[in-house]
């Protein structure tokens, strides 16, 4: 039963993965690109991690995936600020 | 994490989002060939970075390596070393 | 034969000629490093796919070993070899 | 499942791998260059991953996205054009490069394959396979690099050590980065500590999983790219003195231990029965610390600020002056 729940959360997970990569094909400018691929991917990454936790079924590998994920979100939305604020920066032509 | 036990159609499902992320990734790689910003192929990075991630994940429960966890928390931290290279300055430049 | 050393081998070699042409088509000392650079993750890339044995089996832990050594040997000569143009290009301007 | 069932991802995967290549290589922009080598640094990693090496997957993941990419983007500030002009090459010459490469894949190709088809015998996988337990380590890769062919890791310090010397005595050090702002110095105030701890976490399980002194290396160089980014351009080293301590202090136990085991019947580097686990970890510790500062130091490019008076007993002040 947890092995379906497992599949069902990693297909999740993957749905939002496809959508952020489309969105950063499709979308007309940067900073669109850029909300639409960190938000995407990090909620892809969470519900993927937790298929993945539930395919493992220990909790230490659970922590250490969490873990994974925690530090995906922060070093992601450093490096969005990192990368909009250098587009601004380009942009005021400094 | 050793004694997974699968039925074949979650091996297969696995191998399946494997690929796809690989699509993703794909799609990643066009949107850096157009660019046209720099932060446009940087956000290809990320994408790679997150991707690679995932996919780490993924392989660490279909080939049943654990260490792969510990590989993809060291691409977690360092994509944000990556992305903090790429938009810093020299003192100089400024 | 595995079809993975078919691929992987192949990619390998794609890889090495692919920057192997880079450093002869370009004039800029970082666009050379950078294709040299292409061109030792070919040689990697078939020496990692020699050490493959297949999905259950332990890879053959010498070549394994001679890629480590030699992944961080190549970022030190990178470094040696950007100091050198950096330096040239120093002295090229007096 | 079996190997034939990968077989579609990983034409994938190759196909990736080759098309990021091509793409990085291929062009006359060198930041789209950089950013796409930075990608496949990442891809690489992957690869390494499923081809099941993780201790290459860890070392290019610190090494490729941590390092190697910081370097380039570092030299990219030199170029006075970021686009590169037309090739110096073009019509019939550029075909006859072309044709060439196309020659030479096809050749080398078909020599790989014919040779990993004829070689069914035996390998030294075997052999190191059966002498694992004797090593003192259970990682099959850190048994090799340490034990089985010790002499060779011992010469590739050397080399990574005369590659350092080489940047070091080309110049001072580039010029550091700008005080970071908010949030990339908090970025730094908590991502430096976490690369510092995993690194000692790598050390310590390269005995019997993977990782070991030069992912753990790669980890520590990470760390100290990651400071120099947030605004400290000595990277968070030490004094000039103690570095050119660290910086031979991998060799330096290497040869100790080696020399201190022989041996009537025992070979330089032949380590004592039931001694190997400790002398192994002894000589990777050190071995860390010093790849950790020559790749830190690689990073910076060059001399750090008071390197050349750092080795005299008492450095004379008229000597500092005429600097």
């Amino acid at each position: 039963m947890s092995e379906v729940l497992a599949i069902v959360l990693i297909a999740a997970g993957l749905l939002f993965f496809a959508a952020g990569s489309i969105g950063l094909l499709r979308l007309p400018d940067m900073h669109s690109r850029l909300h639409a691929l960190t938000k995407a991917d990090n909620l892809g990454l969470g519900l993927l991690a937790g298929g993945v936790a539930l395919f493992a079924g220990s909790l230490a590998i659970a922590l250490q995936l969490l873990l994974i994920w925690l530090l995906v979100l922060v070093a992601s939305a450093a490096s969005a600020h990192l990368i909009s604020q250098h587009a601004l920066r380009r942009g005021r032509g400094q | 994490m050793e004694e997974v036990e699968m039925t074949t159609v979650s091996q297969a499902l696995l191998l399946l989002s494997l690929a796809l992320l690989l699509v993703t990734l794909l799609l990643g790689l066009v949107r850096a060939l157009r660019g046209p910003s720099l932060e446009d192929r940087l956000m290809s990075v990320l994408l790679f970075g997150t991707g690679g991630v995932a996919m780490l994940l993924l392989m660490a429960v279909l080939l049943a390596m654990p260490a792969l966890l510990d590989v993809a928390l060291m691409l977690a931290l360092l994509g944000a070393v990556a992305a903090a290279a790429m938009t810093r300055r020299e003192t100089h430049d400024v | 034969m595995l079809p993975q050393e078919i691929i992987f081998g192949l990619t390998g070699v794609g890889l090495f000629v692919i920057g192997l042409r880079g450093v002869m088509l370009h004039v800029s000392a970082l666009a050379r490093i950078l294709a040299i650079n292409v061109c030792g993750a070919g040689v990697f890339l078939v020496f990692v796919t020699v050490a493959y044995r297949g999905l259950g089996e332990r890879p053959d832990p010498v070549p394994l070993a001679l890629v480590l050594t030699g992944i961080v040997v190549a970022v030190s000569a990178t470094a040696l070899a950007l100091a050198l143009a950096r330096r040239l290009q120093e002295g090229g301007d007096e | 499942m079996t190997d034939a069932h990968w077989i579609p991802l990983d034409m994938l995967l190759a196909a990736l791998l080759l098309g990021l290549g091509w793409a990085s290589v291929a062009t006359r922009d060198l930041k789209r260059g950089v950013a796409l080598f930075i990608a496949l640094g990442l891809l690489l990693a992957v690869t390494w991953a499923r081809l099941r090496a993780p201790d290459l997957a860890m070392a290019e993941a610190a090494i490729g996205a941590g390092i190697a990419g910081a370097l380039l983007l570092a030299a990219l500030r030199d170029e006075d054009r970021a686009v590169l002009p037309d090739a110096p090459i073009g019509g019939p010459r550029l075909w006859l490069l072309n044709l060439f490469c196309i020659g030479l894949a096809g050749a080398v190709g078909w020599g790989l394959l014919d040779a990993m088809a004829g070689s069914d015998g035996i390998r030294l996988a075997e052999v190191a396979g059966d002498h694992i337990p004797d090593s003192g380590v259970s990682n099959p890769v850190t048994a090799v690099l340490l034990n089985f062919r010790a002499y060779d890791t011992l010469l590739e310090l050397a080399v990574v050590l005369a590659a350092v010397l080489g940047v070091l005595s080309l110049g001072p050090a580039r010029p550091g980065f700008e005080r970071a702002g908010p949030v990339l110095g908090g970025l730094v105030r908590w991502l430096s500590p976490l690369l510092i701890v995993t690194a000692g976490y790598l050390l310590w399980v390269g005995a019997h999983a993977p990782g070991g002194a030069f992912q753990a290396g790669a980890m520590l160089a990470a760390a100290a790219v990651l400071l120099r980014l947030g605004g400290r351009a000595d990277a968070g080293l030490p004094a000039p003195g103690a570095l050119r301590w660290l910086l031979v202090a991998g060799i330096a136990v290497f040869l100790v231990v080696g020399l201190a085991v022989i041996a009537p019947d025992r070979a330089f580097l032949q380590y004592p029965q039931g001694w190997a686990g400790g002398l192994i970890l002894l000589i990777e510790a050190a071995a860390t610390l010093s790849i950790a500062v020559a790749l830190a130091l690689a990073y910076t490019g060059g001399r750090p600020p008071g390197w050349e008076t750092a080795g005299r007993l008492s450095a004379s002040p008229s000597r500092r002056e005429g600097q």
